[in-house]
């Protein structure tokens, strides 16, 4: 059980992104989460991983409070979370190859033992070709790194996954076998999962509830709210 | 079929030309390496021996390189020093970068408080002027090669150490770091794996500069009348010393050690170039190595 | 009047130890000025690489084939893009004639550098615009006019979340008002209502007289400004059709293509069976036969691309009731 | 949360300078230290450097003598402390080479040398950094080469040697620049039109012994920024050349050449004693080998208080810049 | 040329000198040794030097008046000199300088050079005595020694005051600036009680570096300069002419006696034979010099005649053989199991030295004694002089008991760097004694012509050349003179030792 309890986030301590908000993903549960673009789905998704400090409020899972972020975080409760990043460019270590990238979470976190097949193996389950594996990022599509990423997301086999607009690039035929490979993945190990995104339809399809980031009990002002900036701002035409 | 059609992309020229530029570099260094090796072995030099008789003789056959103005032939000296200043240069660059990357990789990638302790430290260590510090250890031992080693390594380490921790610091922020960081990376993980290997262009380049550097430092200290004895052959005396020369109108004993310096500071910068671009390749340069 | 016309673009990519990628192999389309035509097909199949090759900037181990003309309008004469040197590209074509929104946006801008200053910097380059007010202005009004918020203007590409990256890139893209815009994924990270307010703004941009390929995957979008759409496979064109035909009824022709559809979430969810083939060792006829239920023998040869359809087996939907695609026609030949 | 129009980051900023300005101070207390007990450590002996010549023949009774009358014979704790108790109260002792208060000795130096170095400095950053670019531009190409070339030739070529070169070339063959002093030889005031010619040589030798760092380093962030995809975006806009250079390019690939500023200081006050020597440059880097050789203990400190507080203050604006250059960075240390 | 600094500009000024030197004095007042052998440009002494090193009277009227037991100079004083201050000179001043340099509270390192002296006196305005401890012969030597004004120095901090750099003196120049490392600037004193000197702004460019000198004075930028003779070679054009100074500058290898084998009088004599010195004139000093064979010059009158040594390898090789220096595999000499072989050390960065200790080395090599060459600062070479050889310098023209009692006499060995070698010779230290104290000019040509076949017969030293110093200077001037100069060869040598005489062409 994963329970993200009123947070408040961000980048300025004095305009929280994030603000109490509070979400919890029952054991084995998917939620999806839905919401208008820069209203803070991803750092709260960062949050919920681990990666980000919350200005306040607390981050439980399976009822241990969580007792750092980032490096500060007991490597057991890092792992806990499989993370696949919005956007994949980024999140790509541009020097490792595929294959490194996938296996880089066995080495680091010391199984070097048979990383690397364990890492086709899984490569091979997000439907990536082993010609893929000996390139670098650059030199493959979007599409493909970012199966690349949820292969790394799932090798080390967390209890909760967080895709964060996992298939926002993604065709529907990719998306639709992602999705199932997802859903394989926590059929096997009864993971919990956290999906942000912007598709209702998707989400509904893909999760046991979706919710609403209105509805998280975040108040939230400004310019990146559900209001369509446009309105605000007086320079549109 | 289109795939006949595909005419010759110019990056195939690219990339002849670039192995052409690997194959000479590796040749010289391999080259210059051998000399050092194994001349001086074959053909034992004496340091101390003059020949007033043959005093700055022009280049011929029996001086490749000519002879300078107490009559020693500059080809074999030119050998001898290139030992003395490549094991000079190559051992301070070691040094300098190995501590350089070290240091800055520990503080930008630990940060906070350490960041700060260790960078204060590395500051009071610059700003120990470098010749200084060299005329100083020099002097605390006798001149010699070793000396200059520790003097140069000792003292450029923080500029190597600056550049690693500020191009970390900007590595750090990084989305993939985070996707390592959730992959249960350690620290010193995350250094070796993600940030060194981002920064090691930097510190390579810092130590392919650091060779002729040394060499400088070496002749600048004999300058001084603190480096290696002057009869000693190096290639920082041999060029120090052949000033004098010079301005009389013989250009040989300038020119050979001149050339002994610069040809193999350029074979390992091209050597390192290709090197760095096998392990940091981009988009462009994918194909031209 | 075509705005451009592709004729048999190939492009490849030279491994160091693999056999070639073939990225895109022998695309041909055109496109009309007013018109706006959906690029669809699965991950990897060659869209993005297609694009950068209408701008030539692909990476340095590409090789290309082919020709792809831009029409000429006002002064500047009709180009060969893939023929073209890179100053002409740089000086004349890119930003001004031909546009593009990029893949990954976030990774497209300069990390050191605010977003107000990109926006600025491209106004001043491509309209001209001088002065600080004026520049001001037509800055803020570039990014109102993709529903950038003034307020994020500052900011640095990292302190942008995805969607604000897409639209700071769909806004930079709009700036030089090019004859032909390339859009790879504009609306990824957008939510719905973003996404029609951006396509909608991209296809009034469009008007009459300019043309949008639009590379997406958001069929819902594509359904919403495309007319027609074109379905890559494995670097090649299988089927181009009518937007409104590929949508509703007959739907789609080509199995792949059909299969795409069903594996929307609003219908089957169900993806195409079997995974993309491998572009380094594309088998010799259709690629699509070892997904394909109704793969037979013929399948062994390469299908031509006639009547805007690459296949030995389309679906076969009441044909007479589809106008054959005017368009699709032309190329094939 | 509405950000203003950004003005830059003061609070950070001098946040950051007042730590710095914190650890300054034993940071200077340290190195002051350093210095008296390496000079002690030393075999350099402060009464036959001051005995100079005299001292070959003298006496040892007169060099007992000599040592108890400079003071020299102390503990170099005690020595220190009285030092520097001395300069908080602003007396900085007398040098014993120099003859002279050490405060006169750098009062009428340091202009000079702080002049040289400046000059010098910005020369080296601005030809180092268009040279860098310029190579970086075409990799591989002749004028990167040929940058590539001169960059390491001029790294390994003795400043001395640069310097006699230089002379000669200016002052003899050409007889465009006097060879050396701060003025003329025969002349006895200081006008500002013979310092402009004087000090322009050795100027520009320090320049040329200083820009490998900064051509070379520039050419690499550059080099590899142009690979990139910010570097992509920024062509696909259809920016001219030279702001994708400039702009984007070298924007992103500067923090090392930023770096530098604060970690050249040190190289720059090395090259400046050579250079000082050379050219009769009555500066006070060439006061400080003499300090050193002549185990001077005020003057050796005051003149490393200087240098170290060159260095801190090229650090410290170097990390300034680098936080305003990459908000990545931030201003954090 | 160079613009502004050219030869154009100062072709006119014929009355501007500009001349390049090496060193840099430390402080330029007298009380701290500045000037202490003559030529002081700002100063006077008493006496001073002529072109030949004959004593003049200069601030004296006459020489001195010595005593029978030569323990007692007088010397009586010129009238109406003024210090360029205006104030007089008188015998106070004479007695404040000497007094001064002898409290050892002044940081003086020559004052053992005047530790003769017991006293001195003022006898009224213009007569001065000075009372030695012991006789002391070449005394009115020491006495060219630059008078600094009482009412000036004497007011200040004798050490760190004002006077150390701003000096003011009764000489014919007054310093105008002393930019230190740059140059040292002076002006023509008109009230010169010797004639106002022709040459009104006579200017002295610090240059440390041989080769920058050498281009600097190729672009015009000097009217004179030292410089090596390989780089003085090269000026051989219309404008400049080259004097080559004689000198007592010597180069000379230590042989200590606590070394067992240089300390083998065989072995000595041997290395003695076996050198080239003509070699080595030729080739390092580019003919600039003369061999040496002790601390006299060959032209010098105090020279012993016959006392020259013909390089003789083979006399040299018989000569260890009969010693018992026997030959072994390696091509080295050894006898009762010691090696003939021992360290040579230079100054590091001495380029002359070098090619000296390089040579010798060589020559050594031949003989079959190996000597290995090691380059060192003082500092390090200073602890290893008791054992280790040390190509040393050395030279003092004005009086042979100046350079050869520190260099021989066995009581002052290892005192700083006096009798590096340890020199031990009861015959040498006798009559280096004779010849301090004796005031006839026979007995004390005698004893040191004692002193040069001591050193045939028992050669401590290996002399290897005295060395000319090489001077370049514009032909405008006009024909000039150089005094035979010391080893130190500072401010007060070259053709500019009398600048206050030149008369340039118009
Ligand atoms: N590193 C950062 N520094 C400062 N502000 C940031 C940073 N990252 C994100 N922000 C801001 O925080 C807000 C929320 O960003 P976040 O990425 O969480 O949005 P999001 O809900 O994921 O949006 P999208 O759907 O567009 O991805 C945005 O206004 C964004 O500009
Ligand atoms: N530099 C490169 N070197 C080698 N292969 C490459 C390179 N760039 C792309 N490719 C390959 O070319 C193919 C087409 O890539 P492209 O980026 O066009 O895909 P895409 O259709 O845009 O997919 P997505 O929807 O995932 O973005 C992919 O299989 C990819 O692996
Ligand atoms: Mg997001
Ligand atoms: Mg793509």
């Amino acid at each position: 059980m994963l329970e993200l309890l009123s947070l408040t986030a961000g980048y300025d301590r004095r305009a929280p992104v994030v603000r109490d908000v509070t979400l919890t993903l029952a054991p084995g549960e998917a939620v999806g989460l839905l919401g208008p673009s820069g209203c803070g789905k991803s750092t709260l998704a960062r949050v919920a991983a681990l990666l980000h400090r919350p200005d306040s409020g607390r981050v439980v899972i399976d009822g241990e409070p969580a007792r750092g972020y980032r490096h500060r975080a007991p490597r057991a409760q890092r792992t806990a979370f499989g993370v696949v990043f919005q956007q994949p460019r980024q999140s790509a270590d541009p020097r490792l190859r595929l294959a490194d990238l996938i296996a880089e979470p066995l080495r680091a976190t010391g199984r070097p033992e048979g990383a690397a097949d364990k890492a086709a193996e899984t490569a091979d389950t997000v439907g990536l070709g082993s010609d893929l594996l000996g390139r670098r990022p650059h030199e493959v599509s979007d599409g493909q790194l970012q199966r690349a990423c949820l292969a790394r997301a799932l090798i080390l086999r967390p209890r909760y996954l967080v895709c964060d607009e996992m298939t926002a690039m993604l065709d529907a035929s990719t998306t639709a076998a992602l999705v199932g490979v997802v859903e394989e993945y926590r059929r096997e190990t009864g993971a919990a999962l956290l999906a942000v995104g912007h598709d209702r339809v998707l989400l509904d399809r893909w999760c046991d509830r979706t919710v609403e980031w209105s509805e998280l009990g975040s108040r939230h002002d400004g310019l990146a709210t559900a209001k369509p900036p446009a309105e605000q701002s007086p320079s549109v035409r | 079929m289109a795939d006949l059609a595909l005419p010759t992309a110019p990056g195939r020229v690219a990339r002849t030309a670039r192995t052409w530029k690997l194959r000479i570099s590796a040749t010289l260094v391999a080259g210059f390496v051998l000399a050092v090796l194994l001349v001086p072995p074959l053909v034992g030099l004496d340091e101390q021996a003059v020949d007033l008789g043959a005093k700055l003789l022009p280049p011929s056959l029996d001086h490749p390189f000519g002879t300078d103005d107490v009559g020693r032939d500059l080809l074999l000296r030119c050998v001898y020093g290139l030992r003395v200043s490549l094991l000079v240069g190559v051992v301070a660059a070691l040094v300098a970068t190995v501590l350089g990357t070290a240091v800055g990789a520990a503080a930008g990638a630990l940060g906070g408080w350490t960041d700060r302790l260790v960078m204060r430290c590395v500051d009071a260590f610059s700003s120990v002027p470098h010749l200084l510090l060299g005329i100083f250890i020099v002097a605390l031992f006798r001149p010699g090669v070793w000396p200059v080693v520790v003097s140069v390594g000792l003292t450029h380490w923080v500029s190597t150490a600056r550049i690693v921790r500020a191009e970390i610091l900007s590595l750090r922020a990084r989305p993939y770091i985070d996707a390592a960081v959730s992959g249960g990376a350690s620290r010193l993980r995350l250094a070796r794996r993600h940030l060194i290997p981002g920064v090691l262009p930097q510190a390579g380049l810092a130590a392919v500069l650091m060779i002729p550097h040394a060499i400088w430092h070496e002749s600048a200290l004999s300058f001084l009348g603190l480096g290696l004895p002057t009869h000693q052959a190096s290639l920082g005396t041999l060029v120090q010393s052949a000033r004098g020369t010079l301005l009389a109108g013989d250009w040989w004993p300038t020119l050979f050690p001149g050339l002994f310096i610069i040809v193999p500071t350029l074979a390992i910068a091209g050597l390192a170039g290709a090197w760095r671009e096998r392990l940091n390749p981009r988009r462009r340069s994918e194909l031209m190595l | 009047m075509t705005v451009l016309s592709v004729r048999g673009l190939t492009v490849r990519f030279r491994m160091r130890e693999s056999a070639p990628v073939r990225a895109v192999t022998d695309v041909s389309f055109d496109l009309a000025a007013g018109e706006c035509l959906a690029l669809v097909g699965e991950s990897g199949c060659g869209k993005s690489v297609l694009a950068s090759a209408l701008l030539g900037l692909l990476p340095g181990n590409a090789e290309t084939a082919g020709s792809a003309l831009l029409a000429g309008a006002g002064d500047d004469p009709a180009t060969d893009l893939i023929a073209a040197d890179e100053a002409i590209l740089a000086r004349t074509v890119r930003g001004r004639r031909v546009g593009l929104v990029p893949q990954s946006p976030a990774a497209h801008l300069t990390p050191v550098r605010t977003v107000r200053a990109h926006l600025t910097e491209t106004v001043r380059r491509l309209t001209g615009t001088r002065g600080r007010d004026a520049l001001r202005t037509a800055t803020e009004a570039a990014a109102a006019r993709v529903s950038f918020p003034a307020g994020h203007l500052d900011r640095h590409p990292h302190e942008l979340s995805g969607g604000l990256a897409q639209r700071a890139a769909t806004a930079l893209a709009l700036v030089g008002d090019a004859p032909l815009l390339l859009a790879d994924e504009p609306t990824t990270g957008l939510d719905r209502d973003l996404v029609d307010r951006t396509v909608d703004e991209l296809r009034r941009h469009t008007g009459a007289t300019r043309a949008l390929l639009m590379i997406t995957h958001d069929l819902a979008a594509a359904a919403r400004i495309a007319d027609r759409v074109a379905v890559m496979y494995a670097g090649r064109l299988v089927e181009i059709a009518e937007a409104d035909a590929f949508f509703g009824t007959p739907g789609p022709r080509h199995p792949y293509a059909r299969g795409l559809l069903d594996a929307l979430p609003e219908r089957a969810f169900r993806p195409v069976p079997g995974r993309p083939p491998e572009l380094a060792a594309l088998p010799a006829g259709c690629a699509f036969a070892a997904r394909c239920a109704h793969a037979d023998t013929a399948c062994a040869t390469q299908p031509p691309l006639t009547g805007g359809l690459a296949c030995h087996h389309p679906h076969t939907a009441p044909a007479d009731l589809v106008h054959p695609p005017q368009a699709a026609e032309a190329p094939g030949a | 949360m509405n950000k203003a129009r950004p003005g830059l980051p003061w609070i950070p900023m001098a946040r950051m300078t007042g730590r710095r300005l914190l650890f300054a101070v034993p940071v200077l207390l340290a190195v002051t230290f350093a210095v008296f007990a390496v000079a002690d450590a030393s075999p350099f002996d402060p009464v036959k450097a001051y005995a100079g010549t005299a001292g070959l023949t003298a006496s040892q009774e007169n060099l007992d003598q000599l040592r108890a009358n400079l003071g020299v014979d102390q503990p170099l704790a005690v020595r220190w402390w009285e030092w520097i108790t001395g300069a908080l109260t602003g007396d900085l002792g007398h040098s014993a080479v120099m003859r002279q208060p050490v405060a006169d000795v750098i009062a009428e130096r340091i202009g000079w040398s702080v002049l040289l170095a400046a000059l010098a400095f910005v020369v080296a950053v601005l030809a180092g950094t268009t040279l860098g670019v310029l190579a970086a531009r075409r990799r591989g190409s002749l004028v990167d080469r040929a940058v590539t070339s001169l960059a390491y030739t001029l790294e390994a070529a003795p400043t001395f040697w640069l310097g006699l070169l230089a002379v000669w070339l200016f002052a003899l063959q050409l007889g465009w620049l006097p060879a050396g002093g701060l003025t003329d030889t025969g002349s006895t005031t200081v006008t500002a039109g013979q310092l402009t010619t004087h000090v322009i040589l050795p100027a520009a030798v320090l320049a040329a012994s200083q820009l490998p760092w900064f051509a070379l380093y520039v050419r690499q962030g550059v080099g590899d920024a142009l690979d990139e995809d910010p570097v992509r975006g920024a062509r696909a806009r259809g920016l001219a050349e030279h702001t994708v250079l400039l702009g984007h390019a070298l924007r992103s690939g500067l923090l090392p050449v930023l770096t530098l500023i604060g970690s050249r200081v040190p190289e720059l006050i090395t090259g400046a004693l050579l250079v000082e020597t050379v050219f009769s440059w009555p500066g006070i880097a060439a006061a400080t080998v003499q300090a050193a050789t002549a185990v001077d203990f005020p003057l050796l400190a005051a003149t490393t208080v200087l240098a170290t507080a060159a260095v801190l203050l090229g650090n410290l604006v170097a990390d300034l810049l680098y936080g305003l250059a990459d908000p990545r960075v931030g201003f954090d240390g | 040329s160079a613009p502004g600094g050219g030869t154009d500009a100062k072709g006119s000024a014929t009355g501007t000198a500009v001349v390049g030197i090496a060193y840099e004095p430390d402080s330029l007042s007298p009380l701290l040794g500045y000037g202490k052998d003559g030529n002081s440009k700002i100063f006077d002494g008493l006496l001073t030097h002529d072109e030949k090193l004959d004593l003049q009277p200069a601030l004296a009227t006459e020489l001195p008046e010595i005593s029978e037991d030569g323990r007692t100079y007088t010397f009586q004083l010129r009238e109406g000199v003024t210090f360029t201050d205006g104030k007089p000179f008188t015998a106070r001043d004479v007695v404040f300088t000497y007094e001064t340099i002898l409290d050892p509270k002044t940081n003086n390192a020559s004052r053992t050079e005047l530790d003769a002296v017991e006293s001195v006196e003022a006898k009224g305005d213009h007569t001065v005595v000075f009372h030695l401890k012991y006789p002391y012969a070449p005394f009115a030597e020491r006495t060219v020694l630059p008078i600094a004004p009482a009412h000036i120095a004497g007011e200040q901090d004798v050490n760190t005051g004002d006077f150390t750099t701003k000096p003011i003196g009764t000489g014919p120049y007054e310093l105008v600036g002393w930019s230190k490392g740059e140059k040292l600037t002076f002006k023509a004193n008109p009230d010169y009680w010797g004639g106002a000197p022709k040459i009104k702004n006579f200017t002295m460019a610090i240059i440390k570096d041989d080769d920058v000198r050498a281009t600097r004075l190729r672009s015009g930028d000097l009217d004179g300069a030292i410089l090596p003779p390989n780089l003085a070679k090269a000026f051989k054009d219309g404008n400049t002419a080259t004097y080559a100074a004689k000198s007592f500058d010597y180069r000379v290898v230590t042989l200590p006696t606590g070394n067992k084998v240089t300390g083998d009088t065989d072995i000595r004599r041997a290395l003695d034979l076996a050198v080239d010195r003509e070699a080595m004139v030729d080739s390092i000093l580019d003919g600039a010099g003369k061999p040496a064979y002790g601390p006299v010059p060959t032209d010098s009158p105090w020279f012993t005649e016959g006392t020259e040594r013909a390089h003789d390898l083979k006399a040299a090789a018989d000569l260890l053989d009969e010693a018992g220096w026997k030959k072994g595999k390696d091509g080295v000499r050894a006898k009762d199991g010691v090696r003939a072989a021992f360290p040579l050390w230079y100054l590091s960065g001495d380029k002359l030295r070098q090619d000296h200790a390089l040579s010798y080395a060589s020559d050594a090599k031949k003989l079959g004694v190996e000597v290995k060459v090691q380059a060192g600062t003082w500092e390090v070479i200073q602890p290893r002089m008791p054992k280790d050889a040390v190509l040393a310098g050395g030279g003092s023209p004005a009086d042979p008991d100046f350079d050869q009692y520190t260099l021989l006499k066995s009581s002052l060995a290892g005192d700083g760097f006096n009798n590096m070698a340890h020199y031990d010779n009861p015959a040498v230290d006798k009559a280096l004694e004779k010849g301090r104290r004796s005031g006839e000019h026979t007995d004390r040509q005698a004893a040191y012509d004692t002193v040069q076949r001591e050193l045939v017969k028992n050669p401590g030293y290996t002399f290897l050349t005295h060395i000319d110093h090489v001077y370049v200077v514009d032909k405008r001037f006009g024909t000039l003179t150089t005094q035979v100069e010391p080893h130190d060869h500072g401010l007060a040598s070259g053709p500019w030792w009398n600048v206050e005489d030149w008369k340039p062409a118009k």
